[in-house]
């Protein structure tokens, strides 16, 4: 299949993700729809990299998986201490940052 | 730059229809499950679609990380916190400042529009029609992609080991349990 | 030969050795004042490899720090610098010295005695590079441990003074940047290579407007540092809340940054607009030396007091150089040093004084001198000198400024200005000569408070105001054998510092000229060198 | 050349600089023997050079001694050189010999001090300062000895420091001194600027050419000599004590008695009248500055003599005489008799000097008391004392054959003969002579009344006072007796050429080359002069003996009752020092003040750095209202900018320029290129709605059918995001 079609996938992923990001009151589907994003970016990626016939892209796909590994293990955590702390994992309450 | 664009068969053709069918309509189940379980099965369900994209993409390696990874041990760990802190909603969208995000999603939809208008409309130029798997020798597998990792990217490798040992330590750090004698740092 | 350098390093490592010296506390002051020796030697091995025939740089040091972008560290040396470099290396050995450089505070010396010796760093470092990065790098280097220093170690309201000393320095310098950053560009517009070489950078004719709005904003820079009237409301917060050793170093060193670089960067770029801004500043250098005379008349507050006098001096700095001629620079600069060591006496005084009585206020003082008259004859020669005594230190550079400045106008026509720079040149000197009879008058009005009058209150009877012990005589004794010899025998500073001077005054003259007669058009280089025709039939004035 | 010139003044300030340091680890008799060593020596230096180089020091230049250069700059160069000429000479003999006394008699006075160090250090560094000012070579340096002494004068006035009035008055003589020295200052730079140089000889020889540079007009129509020499004289007036900065002086008795001597009257304050006798050429080119001295000098005389009537303090009257006797000098110098003046200055230094001394001695029996009122009768007590006050004071009266007669009459009779003023002020000479002799009936009256209240008649002590009364020990009574000598014989060296034409004025031959001849007056005049003079000093004495002869007698009493409110302004010293405190001080202290608050404070930091503040600080507060908190409203903000900044982006730029000719019915519109992009055009002339040309090209053009209105519109369209843009004009066709 052409690259334009992974990519027109890609965008739309990468929006579903953001929309969820956006909407969603709990915390753990904010995270999901992060990796959704950022899975979004991987499939991007990865069609360049099919089109420009250069590898690059893979190695850059490989620390994208592995910054999503790192930002789930610290922002899961983050989650199990604000539960623990607050008894609720809705965004709605967690807002710590207002000015 | 060789960019070689030749006819998609048939099979591929329908094969990255269901695939990319898979990837929106599991990315889309897991914005709206108001169970979190549900949700992380469709990212599951998203994340296995992808890995077959990257399948049809050549990236062999990637594919096989993406399942390993994502659906195996990301999974594992949404599924375990999700188990802790699981909360039924009753009311899955926060009513805070809905108004706001909801010009948000149509900002960030407004975006989409246009970029895919574009992508769309520039389809034909050569990076955006090349369809081939590039004539380059072992492209995607573990040993070509990783030979590239332990060469010119061995600096960033590390760096990228190194965070994953912060995301360990922080990890472990921030869910430690608060013993109950000691004062809480709660407030 | 001495390497520059080394001069710049040895503070740091002197900090770095006091951060990670074992038995931490107790040994830090005098690990600090080793280091501060070190450069205070080393200050002096410059000053004897120095050549007093050369007006140009000299023990150039130039290496490459960031060959992408075209900075250099490139330091050097000139008559200019080279007095106030061996003020900062000896005010710094004497602040550590002190005993009374921390205020009241007895813990942390470790953190003081370090933060003392980054900003020697800080300090060595901008009146030697002549590259304008790295000039930057340490005018900003000076900031941090000064804020420390008052922060942490000063009085009551130190996290106000702090923040607003911070706040106003900040202000003026990231102006700066922005016209750093802008010349930097028209430099390569004009030359083709990436620099920050001053040597290029004093070459450049701006056009008019960008030259007026960036002169505007390195002036802005360096008048906050004077300060200039009215640009000074952070000094007496700052001095005040300081511990005597910030205060000391502020007043004798930090304060000389906003006139140096005006002399130094301010001057040579932009000779049109600071002609044509000149009568204002003149107008506000003379304004600030009777302003703050007179503020200092009615402070209750030692340290105020002096602080304001601060203002007052360096009024006659700013006007010294704005006029151009030799007498006013190197009045200026001889100015400079003599307040430096004049004011920075004033405040290890003070912090004397608050040591023993744990107060600053005037009317808690009197007849000390009963009980402690050796301090009291230092103190004296101390005041006299910032009075303008003849013979002391004070006397020569306001002599020469107000000399300079009576005689500028038969001085510009004589060198072939193309210009003069302000009007009035004799009543501004007739004004600002106020201020022998308004120093003598708050001066002594202090003196007389603090040392003279009955012995009447008990708290100043106490044993505990005791007269100085060794080590602040031996402070004292280096300030005011220093306010005598410069008193009497100004000439070999004097001499060293003519023959820079005279280049500054001499390229000052031929750029001036060359952008009148060339009033429009982009930016472009100009070497001196001849003097444009133009010039020669400079207006009359 | 010799180089002991440097070491006159040399020698005293390495006594004091000995005694400051390490004077506290000697014994009393150690500190004053080197302190006496010091200045002594540096006399005697001064006679073996002055007498050695005697014929060169008269005849030419003078000798000079340069220790180096002290500051140069540009064309402004400042020598570190002695000069010492027949002027600086006498100047030089008369400080370092009344300095010696006076160290001695100190030895005595300050004996049961506690701080004998200080006092002697302070001495020796007035001494080694005052010589630095009579010999230095150019002004500037004049100016070190100048300020110099005015910083011992500070010192030693607050002296005994534990009484504020002390020290207060010690503040008050330096701060009039410093009102002073900005005119000297600015003195200095007007002759810099119009001669480019400060050394004295070469200036004395600049005005003695009368060359343009000095005779140029510089302000209202006056030369620069003129300007030059007033702002000097300001200078003069701070440190001599004339109206109007002579305030500091009376106050200035607060210090120790021996110090009121050398100081207050027998040196520092005559500097002023040295420092014009010195610049006298320059004087002698405005005579308008000349009269100014002459006047302010006569004023002064008079006005001093009235106020010491009044008072009541033995200093304060010798004081209040001392401003009188200078005023007498500045009218010396002030009427071009240069010689004159300084030969008055010479003889005051010897009878003011003894009667300061005399004072002590005085106080020192009376327990430090320097009230009048309550002695009297002392005469007997202290027999030595009240000789010498009896020469000494004579000799101010002006009796015959003292020393005062021949210099006051040097100075009256050559007021009246001097031509120095031109013919349109020439009226200013006999004005100040007779102002002279008024002043100096006054002078007898005064010291005569002092004499009568103080040595004759009933002793007014309390009884304890009294019993304690002595004669003053040798070491003051010495000094004493040789200044009285000195106020009897120091006339001689200026007789006056009527009465020995040929060996008269020794004085004015010595200092011919250093000021220029002195004047000749008429045998006539001279003889008038003196018969004038001597009937008057015998009338004030008389007058005064009517007065106060034995205590204060009927005469003086009926005075005060008729006139009770001039005795009281007397008395108050005309109130001029709460008048400048009311109308100076207080006002710049006031107004220091409200700029402090007001404008520093109030104005500066809080409105204009406050103002900042308040601005940023409502910002803050304002924005922080988008800071919610929450995160996905964050989000949100972001995605909507990221929108807006796509809509921006993605949007055709407009052209450059829309150009549109009419040629008759048709029109040609051509748009300048906005961007380098493909876009696609689409003209619609006549405003249908629908395009009548379209196409990739820029341009136009449309030929209409018919005159009229048209509403021209052009849709740009970016085919690659899908967007337009519309420009709208309107076509007029005639």
């Amino acid at each position: 299949m052409p690259t334009y079609a992974y990519i027109l996938v890609s965008l739309a992923l990468f929006f579903v993700g953001a929309a969820g990001v956006l909407l969603r009151r709990n915390v753990l589907i904010v995270l999901m729809s992060v990796e959704l994003q950022l899975a979004a970016g991987t499939l991007a990626l990865l069609s360049f990299s099919r089109a420009l016939g250069d590898q690059k892209g893979h190695v850059f796909a490989f620390f994208v998986m592995a910054l999503a590994a790192a930002e789930a293990a610290v922002g899961l955590a983050i989650v199990v201490s604000v539960f623990r702390t607050r008894r609720t994992a809705s965004l709605d309450e967690v807002n710590g940052l207002k000015g | 730059m060789n960019l070689t664009a030749h006819s998609a068969s048939m099979a591929e053709t329908i094969a990255f229809a269901i695939l990319s069918a898979g990837v929106l309509a599991g990315g889309l189940l897991t914005i709206t499950r108001r169970n979190p379980v549900s949700a992380v099965m469709s990212l599951v369900l998203t994340f296995a679609a992808l890995a077959g994209l990257f399948a049809t993409l050549s990236a062999h390696f990637l594919a096989v990380l993406q399942i390993l990874v994502y659906a195996g041990a990301i999974m594992v760990l949404f599924v375990f916190v999700v188990m802790m802190v699981n909360r039924e909603e009753s009311t899955p969208i926060a009513r805070q400042g809905l108004c706001t995000r909801a010009v948000g999603v149509l900002a960030a939809g407004y975006v989409f529009y246009r970029v895919a208008w574009l992508v769309g409309h520039e389809r034909g130029m050569p990076l955006l029609a090349a369809s081939a798997t590039p004539p380059v020798k072992d492209f995607g597998t573990v040993s070509s992609v990783g030979a590239l990792l332990f060469s010119d990217f061995l600096f960033p490798f590390e760096a990228i080991s190194l965070l994953l040992l912060v995301a360990v330590i922080g990890g472990v750090m921030l869910t430690r349990h608060v013993r109950e004698d000691r004062p809480s740092r709660v407030s | 030969m001495t390497d520059l350098t080394l001069i710049v390093l040895v503070p740091l490592i002197g900090a770095i050795w006091v951060m990670v010296a074992p038995w931490g506390e107790r040994t830090s002051r005098p690990i600090g004042i080793i280091a501060a020796l070190v450069s205070l030697g080393q200050s002096l091995f410059i000053l004897h490899d120095f050549d007093k025939s050369i007006g140009a740089f000299q023990m150039e040091v130039d290496r490459p720090w960031v060959p992408s972008l075209g900075i250099h560290f490139h330091l050097g040396v000139d008559g200019i610098s080279l007095w106030l470099v061996l003020l900062t290396t000896l005010m710094v050995f004497l602040t550590l010295l002190s005993p009374q450089a921390m205020g009241l505070h007895k813990t942390r010396s470790r953190g003081f005695t370090a933060a003392m010796l980054v900003l020697e760093a800080g300090m060595l470092g901008t009146f030697l590079a002549i590259d304008l990065f790295a000039f930057y790098v340490f005018w900003e280097l000076m900031l941090i441990p000064m804020y420390f220093i008052i922060g942490i170690w000063g009085g009551e309201r130190r996290l106000y003074a702090a923040i607003k000393f911070v706040i106003f320095t900040l202000v003026g310098s990231l102006l700066m940047l922005a016209a750093i950053l802008y010349l930097y560009a028209q430099v390569h517009a004009v030359t083709g290579q990436w620099t920050f070489d001053y040597a290029t950078w004093a070459t450049i004719t701006l056009p008019r407007g960008p030259e007026l709005l960036c002169f505007l904003a390195f002036t802005l820079a360096f008048m906050i540092k004077v300060p200039l009237v009215p640009l000074h409301t952070w000094l007496p917060d700052a001095h005040v809340e300081a511990p005597t050793g910030g205060s000391v170093i502020l007043a004798s060193v930090l304060l000389k940054f906003g006139a140096y670089g005006f002399l130094r960067f301010a001057l040579p770029f932009f000779p049109l607009a600071a002609q044509q801004t000149a009568p204002i500043i003149a107008w506000l250098a003379v304004a600030g030396i009777i302003f703050g005379a007179l503020m200092a008349w009615v402070q209750d507050d030692v340290k105020k007091l002096v602080a304001y006098s601060s203002i007052s001096h360096l009024g006659f700095v700013v006007l010294g150089i704005l006029v151009l001629s030799q007498k006013g620079i190197q009045g200026g600069i001889f100015q400079m040093l003599a307040h430096g060591i004049s004011t920075g006496g004033l405040f290890l005084a003070v912090g004397i004084l608050y040591d023993r009585r744990h107060t600053r206020r005037l009317s808690d003082f009197g007849g000390l001198w009963k009980q402690m008259p050796v301090f009291g004859g230092c103190f004296l020669v101390l005041v006299l000198a910032s009075a303008g005594l003849p013979g002391l230190c004070g006397f020569i550079g306001e002599f020469l400024v107000l000399s300079g400045t009576f005689t500028a106008g038969k001085d510009w026509q004589a060198s072939g200005l193309a210009a003069p720079m302000f009007g009035h040149p004799a009543l501004l000197a007739g004004l600002a000569a106020l201020a022998v009879i308004l120093a003598a008058v708050y001066l002594l009005t202090m003196y007389q408070r603090v040392m003279f009058g009955p012995l009447d209150k008990p708290e100043n009877r106490d044993p505990q105001v005791r007269d100085l012990g060794l080590r602040e005589r031996l402070v004292f004794g280096v300030l005011v054998l220093a306010a005598l010899v410069m008193g009497m025998a100004p000439q070999p500073i004097l001499e060293r510092t003519a023959a820079s001077v005279q280049e500054l005054t001499a390229n000052y003259r031929d750029r001036l000229a060359e952008a009148r007669a060339n009033p429009i058009g982009p930016a472009r280089r100009v070497i001196p060198g001849q003097r444009p025709a133009q010039a020669q039939a400079g207006r009359r004035f | 050349m010799p180089s002991e010139l440097r070491i006159i003044p040399l020698l005293p300030l390495l006594g004091a600089a000995y005694l400051i340091l390490f004077g506290r680890r000697h014994s009393r008799k150690a500190v004053h023997r080197i302190a006496c060593l010091a200045v002594g020596a540096a006399f005697l230096v001064s006679v073996d050079v002055f007498f050695f180089w005697f014929p060169m020091l008269v005849q030419s230049d003078g000798l000079t001694d340069l220790v180096g250069t002290w500051f140069a700059s540009g064309d402004l160069q400042v020598d570190l050189a002695l000069r010492m000429d027949g002027l600086s000479g006498l100047m030089c003999l008369v400080v370092s010999f009344v300095g010696t006394l006076i160290h001695v008699y100190s030895t005595g006075y300050m004996a049961h001090d506690k701080d004998y160090v200080r006092f002697f250090a302070y001495l020796n560094l007035f001494c080694g300062a005052m010589l630095l000012l009579v010999l230095g070579d150019s002004l500037p340096v004049m100016f070190i000895g100048w300020e110099g002494v005015g910083l011992c004068s500070y010192l030693l006035i607050g002296f005994w420091y534990g009484e504020a009035a002390n020290a207060s008055a010690g503040k008050k003589a330096f701060i009039t001194n410093r009102v002073g020295d900005l005119g000297f200052l600015i003195g200095m730079f007007l002759l810099f600027r119009a001669a480019g140089t400060l050394d004295i000889p070469v200036l004395v020889d600049t005005a003695r050419a009368g060359s343009p540079t000095l005779t140029a007009t510089l302000w209202w129509g006056q030369p620069v000599a003129f300007w030059a020499a007033l702002f000097l004289f300001m200078g003069a007036v701070g440190k001599s004590a004339q109206i109007p900065l002579y305030v500091w002086l009376p106050d200035a008795m607060a210090g120790p008695t021996p110090v009121s001597a050398l100081i207050h009257a027998a040196t520092m304050v005559t500097a002023g009248v040295y420092m014009v006798a010195r610049l006298g050429a320059l004087y002698l080119l405005a005579p308008a500055a000349l009269a100014i001295v002459a006047g302010v000098g006569a004023l002064t005389a008079v006005f001093a003599a009235v106020v010491a009537l009044g008072q009541n303090d033995f200093k304060k009257v010798l004081a209040y005489s001392t401003i009188s006797q200078l005023g007498f000098m500045f009218v010396g110098v002030g009427t071009g008799n240069f010689a004159g003046g300084v030969f008055h200055l010479f003889t005051h230094a010897f009878f003011k000097a003894g009667l300061f001394l005399c004072a002590g001695s005085v106080m020192h029996a009376m327990a430090g008391s320097g009230d009048i009122s309550r002695m009297g009768g002392l005469a007997h007590k202290l027999p030595w004392t009240t000789w010498v006050f009896r020469v000494c004071g004579l000799a101010i009266c002006g009796v015959p054959i003292f020393s005062g007669f021949f210099s006051k009459d040097a100075i009256v009779a050559r007021a009246f003969a001097t031509a120095v003023f031109g013919p349109r002020l020439h009226w200013i000479g006999p004005t100040v002579g007779a102002g002279l002799l008024a002043a100096a009936l006054g002078t007898a009256f005064y010291m005569s009344r002092l004499y009568y209240l103080v040595f004759t008649g009933e002793c007014r002590a309390d009884l304890h006072t009294r019993e304690h009364l002595h004669e003053s020990p040798v070491a003051m009574l010495g000094p004493m007796l040789v200044l009285g000598l000195g106020a009897l014989l120091a006339g001689v060296v200026g007789l006056p050429s009527a009465v020995s034409r040929s060996h008269g004025d020794l004085v004015g031959h010595w200092l011919t080359d250093s000021v220029g001849p002195a004047l000749e007056v008429s045998s006539g005049l001279q003889w008038r002069v003196m018969a004038i003079s001597t009937v008057i000093a015998l009338a004030g004495i008389g007058l005064a003996w009517q007065f106060f002869g034995g205590g204060v007698r009927e005469p003086a009493r009926r005075f005060v009752t008729a006139w009770p409110h001039l005795t009281a302004a007397v008395r108050g010293k005309f109130f001029v020092d709460e008048i400048y405190n009311w109308l100076v001080v207080r006002p710049l202290r006031g107004l220091s003040r409200v700029f402090f608050l007001v404008v520093d404070r109030i104005l500066i930091d809080q409105l204009l750095v406050g103002g900042w503040t308040v601005l940023v600080d409502t910002a803050g507060r304002l924005l922080r209202l988008v800071q919610v908190g929450d995160v996905q409203r964050y989000l949100a903000i972001f995605a909507i900018g990221l929108a807006a900044l796509v809509y921006v982006m993605a949007r055709p730029a407009a052209p450059s320029e829309v150009k549109i000719r009419i040629e008759g019915h048709s029109a040609v519109v051509e748009l300048g290129d906005g961007a380098a992009d493909k876009l696609d055009y689409g003209f619609d002339f006549d405003g249908d709605g629908l395009d009548d040309r379209s196409g990739a090209a820029a341009s136009a053009n449309w030929v209409y059918p018919q005159p009229g209105h048209y509403q021209l519109r052009v849709r740009i369209t970016d085919p690659r995001w899908n967007t337009s843009r519309t420009i709208e004009r309107t076509i007029d066709i005639q």
